[in-house]
């Protein structure tokens, strides 16, 4: 797949389609890929990678690649065209000076995880039947491939592109996804024990914005937390006040534009599953408006930027689920 | 949140009502001296769609006990369609307070036109017996703004 | 050396906490440790380090300085400081142990920070040596033994029992604290143990970063240097590595108005942020390449050039585990080393 | 437990004063009346209105005034358009003294000295300004060059006029950037003024205003024979903690609040061009 990816990557560059190109780059481990651009075709057969760790999306730095001279190629997963699509719709980016190849997805694999397992010093891993074999400085150790799964890639939504200029391997289809399991346990769960479930959660938190900074749906100019005349506190989770707050607002800023692509939960420095509050929204937008997948297409309103008369009233909270 | 002197707990409310209806609609109840709770603290807004999220838990921060969110009646939006947003707005983020576990009867949203004194006067008092109910603001206060 | 069995730990635990509050590094859930305050029953993780550095003991990410009651033109000062009650940090690992050091040539320097001082005062660092470095530990790099931590009393584990040394009076004060629970051993194991350490820290494939390259004379040649367009090209200015990092201690200071009065406290500030220099006539550093450059330059040059040529990293290897796009200090290092 | 310096104390303003239409200078004593403490010409302090803000302004009177401390400052954001806006008698907190000083007392001793301020930058040489008026003796012959956008923009136009022109050994150059009605004193820019004017080349200048004008007159000084050891100015970035901890006003390794704000442009060009 590399291979391919570098060589027509190699071949549009030389015929001047295209004058950069946006992918990841080698790291000092097998894991550590840093998204980054490519000017010649000597970086790209030098550094450029694509394996089980390009876990990050680059359609948000297209806000701002796009805008520069020429055109960019793009290698986007699945995930990536959602948001990709859904920057487009909102006019975030130039569509017509990126370029788009559409690349398999195939889940990747989180570090992190391997090392929850006490898997330390790790030089290497290989996916071999299911098992992963890890290569470390204490000797080989093994794990279920699965298990090692970035928790993005464990409900995978789609393998679908919902956009491009051309396709490297085949298309996929939209899968049907167990993504809202963990919303609906804790919705069945106590009030006392999802508050419980939350305050440990969200008490990990040390604000280090990188939740809303990776996110591609937040990229206002400036965002409400960086206004010093908001009185709120931008890097201090201050009280428990501050991360409920800062929590329910990035999740309510992105609702109804949220592709789920689960950035936000993947580079959380305390794991907290930031993924099931964006979740939450998409599942009761579903269930209370119909149906509705954010960078889907480019034309449909948002739910929020939507009603109908009879749309159900706010009291419906009061009356269903659990209290 | 304020403990008058025989210890009772009075939950201080605060109610967003649009300049419209709903304030009209206050207005009307005192004009026609229905009572309702004085811990209901009345904050006028243009349109019930003025109200941001953040107000509301803005509200819960400075002390409210109970945060309600009052507007003209579906239809009846003197901007035509503010109201429906509000609706879907109020509807997700009341949502995600009860996800929380925040307890789910300490938000509203009630509609009530500037005809409605009564109504206005009746849900302020059935809204404030029921976070009476619950007690004070725990789950979503600023200790740093609690009085000692 | 003075040594306690491995099983016996609870025991130790209970009664260092019987007279001061005890930390130690705990797991969580998802398999990454924090440190947290010791109740009966918790046990000690065997994680390689916290997720968070161990700098909130001293340097808490908020904390009030003062208060202030307004009235009419009037203005009252509250001062709210109180003394510090003791305590024990155990667990804390080499690197960490060192980034006390630093954060002590800024805080305790002239004019001294008195709310730094009094939790230093009153805290008792006792280190634990690492048996099992990861790829990501590079502290032997900034001249840390991993195998010989710092720390007013220091621990290593040779697989059944913990053996300690004290360092300094606090140190031997603490020993002294818990003698009746520790027996003379035999440290033929636990050297084994050390020398097997030493075996891997040898060859961690970070081992072979250098630092000559930096220091406080290479100001104006990596300040000018082009590589810093590629390096900080994917930076998503947020603060994970400056948060999750033992020695960054930029600050802000900042007021909050709780209705009846006024807090003015102190929270961790990232120079990654884009509002971290920002005036009200404008903002020295408007991009991310010159936030991205302040990071570095101040660990690897502005530190040593006041500091006589410590660095300011130590190595624990966080930023390279935590940064959502995995640009991190390694990285800049190879980058910018002169060959 | 030992005072902490970012514990401020209390200061009383006793007098607001109209500089121009955007700069005002606020007398400040403390409850007890007196100065709340002593400094040196061109160190700063953090006065601040909790809530509301706290910031580095620099210290414009002179230590040689044992009654009172004045600040003059221009409203440009949030904390000073608080201040613009308050009435004598207000408190405010203050905490200080900060940074270095105008060395005074060493290698300015008996020069002959240049003063070059462009509009607000007259605040921190005026400190210096009198305490060389006070101390006459001590120094040599006085010049004076300041410029600013009109007439009315003139800070401290009536101390100029009536104290500092009247004094022997002091020469006063003042210019506007526009032509104005009433005016009928030099009019053009700062630097090249400065150049016009054509100072003795062994002077040693003090020097603050605006970034550009700092830069085009230090061109100009440059041209006519001066060299960067002879020229000193004061700098100002934003600060939080006054004491090089906060770690935001640095350039290069220096910080401002602490090694700065006075630098001596010798000094400047070996830190990286980050203000």
């Amino acid at each position: 797949m590399q291979e391919a990816m570098i060589n027509r990557a190699k071949q549009l560059l030389a015929d001047g389609t295209v004058n950069r190109v946006i992918g990841w780059k080698r790291g000092e481990f097998v894991y550590d890929v840093t998204p980054a651009i490519f000017e010649t075709a000597e970086e790209l057969d030098a550094e450029f990678v694509y394996d089980d760790f390009t876990a990050a999306n680059v359609s948000k730095y297209l806000v701002k690649e796009s805008r520069k001279e020429g055109k960019i190629l793009a290698f986007l997963k699945p995930c990536d065209t959602y948001s990709f699509n859904q920057l487009t719709k909102e006019h975030r980016v130039v569509r017509d000076n990126v370029y788009i190849i559409g690349i398999p997805g195939g889940p990747k694999l989180d570090a992190e995880k391997i090392k929850a397992k006490g898997i330390t010093g790790i030089l290497g891993a290989k996916n071999d039947n299911g098992t992963l074999v890890i290569d470390t400085l204490y000797g080989e150790e093994k794990m279920p491939y699965y298990e090692a799964l970035s928790t993005k890639c464990e409900s995978c939504k789609s393998k679908k592109h919902v956009v491009y200029d051309e396709l490297i391997g085949e298309d996929g289809d939209v899968l049907e996804s167990n993504r809202f399991d963990m919303v609906e346990k804790l919705e069945n769960m106590s009030a006392q024990e999802r508050y419980d479930f939350w305050r440990e959660q969200l008490s990990k938190c040390i604000r280090c914005n990188a939740c809303r900074n990776v996110c591609p749906a937040c990229t206002c100019e400036k965002c409400v937390f960086d206004n010093p005349d908001s009185g709120v506190e931008n890097k201090a989770p201050a009280d428990s006040f501050e991360e409920n707050m800062f929590h329910i607002i990035r999740a309510f800023h992105v609702a109804g534009r949220c592709t789920d692509c689960g950035e936000c939960s993947r580079v959380c420095p305390q794991n907290i599953p930031l993924h099931l509050l964006n979740r939450k929204f998409i599942k009761d937008i579903n269930s209370l408006y119909g149906n509705y997948q954010a960078g889907e297409d480019t034309t449909s309103r948002a739910p929020l930027n939507d009603y109908k008369t009879d749309d159900c009233e706010a009291s419906i909270v009061h009356e269903r689920g659990v209290e | 949140m304020q403990v008058n002197e025989n210890k009772e707990f009075e939950p201080l409310i605060v109610a967003f009502c649009c300049n419209w209806c709903s304030y009209a609609g206050a207005d009307l109840s005192g004009t026609n001296r229905l009572n309702y709770p004085t811990n209901v603290k009345i904050i006028r807004v243009p349109c019930s769609c003025r109200v941001n999220p953040m107000f509301i838990l803005r509200a819960f921060q400075r002390g409210a006990d109970g945060v309600i969110l009052c507007g003209c009646h579906p239809g009846d939006c003197h901007y035509t369609s503010g109201n429906y947003f509000t609706r879907r707005r109020m509807t997700l983020l009341f949502s995600m307070l009860d996800f929380l576990g925040i307890e789910r009867d300490r938000t509203r949203v009630e509609w009530v036109s500037a005809a409605e004194g009564a109504k206005f006067a009746a849900t302020m008092n059935e809204f404030t017996e029921a976070v009476k109910k619950l007690g004070p603001n725990r789950r979503l206060e600023d200790l740093r703004c609690r009085k000692q | 050396m003075l040594k306690i069995s491995l099983d016996k730990l609870d025991e130790l635990f209970e009664a260092i906490s019987a007279s001061q509050t005890l930390y130690i590094p705990a797991d969580r859930e998802d398999g990454s440790a924090e440190y947290r305050k010791y109740e009966s029953g918790m046990k000690l993780s065997s994680a390689l380090n916290t997720v968070r550095s161990a700098k909130d003991f001293f340097f808490p990410q908020t904390e009030n300085l003062v208060d202030f009651k307004m009235e009419g033109k009037n203005i009252e000062v509250i001062d709210i400081r109180k003394e510090s009650e003791d305590f024990v940090i155990f667990g804390v690992r080499a690197c960490d142990a060192r980034s006390f050091t630093i954060l002590d040539k800024v805080f305790l320097a002239e004019p001294v920070d008195s709310y730094y001082k009094t939790r230093r005062e009153h805290g008792t660092v006792v280190t634990m040596a690492c048996t099992r470095p990861s790829e990501t530990c590079f502290c032997g790099v900034f001249g840390i033994d991993a195998t010989a931590p710092e720390g007013d009393a220091a621990c290593w584990s040779d697989g059944e029992s913990i053996f300690f040394e004290a360092h300094n009076d606090k140190g031997q004060k603490f020993i002294d604290s818990i003698s009746s629970l520790l027996e003379e051993g035999d440290t033929a194991k636990l050297e084994e143990t050390r020398e097997k350490t030493r075996a891997i820290l040898k060859k961690l494939p970070l081992a072979g970063l250098s630092t000559e390259s930096f220091g406080g004379d290479r100001m104006m040649e990596h300040f000018n240097s082009e590589k810093w367009g590629e390096l900080s090209e994917s930076c998503l200015g947020c603060g994970t590595c400056t948060f999750v990092c033992p020695t960054c201690q930029c600050y802000d200071i900042k007021d909050f108005n709780t209705g009846h009065g006024i807090k003015r406290f102190r929270c961790w500030d990232s120079c990654m942020y884009s509002d971290f220099t920002k005036m009200a006539h404008g903002n020295p550093r408007l991009t991310q390449l010159e936030r991205f450059r302040q990071r570095f330059m101040h660990k690897l040059v502005y530190f040593p050039a006041n500091n006589n040529g410590e660095f300011g990293c130590v190595g624990c290897g966080r930023c390279l585990s935590k940064c959502p796009i995995s640009m991190n200090i390694v990285k800049v290092m190879k980058a910018l080393e002169v060959k | 437990m030992n005072n902490d310096t970012l514990i401020p104390y209390i200061g009383v303003v006793t007098d607001i004063r109209q500089d121009t239409p955007d700069v005002k200078t606020f007398r400040v004593v403390s409850p007890e009346g007196g100065k709340v403490f002593e400094h040196m010409p061109g160190q700063c302090a953090m006065l601040s209105i909790p809530g509301v803000g706290e910031g580095m302004f620099s210290i414009t009177s002179s230590p040689t005034n044992k009654e009172f401390m004045e600040f003059s400052i221009k409203k440009c954001g949030c904390l000073t358009t608080w201040l613009h806006a308050m009435d004598v008698g207000q408190q405010i907190t203050i905490r200080g003294p900060y940074g270095n000083h105008f060395p005074v007392e060493t290698d300015l001793k008996g020069k002959d000295l240049l003063f070059i301020a462009g509009g607000i930058g007259l605040a921190p040489l005026r400190s210096v300004i009198n305490y060389v008026r006070d101390n006459r003796s001590d120094y040599g012959d006085v010049q004076i060059v300041y410029g600013s956008r009109s007439k009315d923009d003139l800070v401290d136009y009536k101390e100029i006029i009536e104290e500092w022109m009247a004094d022997d050994g002091i020469e006063v150059n003042l210019t506007i950037d526009n032509p104005q009605e009433g005016w009928d004193g030099h009019v053009g820019f700062v630097p090249n003024y400065v150049k016009e004017l054509n100072p003795s080349i062994n002077k040693t200048v003090l020097i603050c205003g605006p970034p550009i004008m700092i830069k085009f007159t230090l061109a100009g000084l440059k041209e006519l024979g001066f060299t960067e050891t002879q020229v000193y100015t004061t700098m100002e970035l934003r600060m939080k903690c006054a004491v090089g901890k906060c770690g935001r006003c640095n350039i290069g390794s220096k910080y401002v609040c602490k090694d700065g704000p006075v630098f001596r442009f010798d000094q400047l060009d070996e830190l990286p061009d980050e203000y």
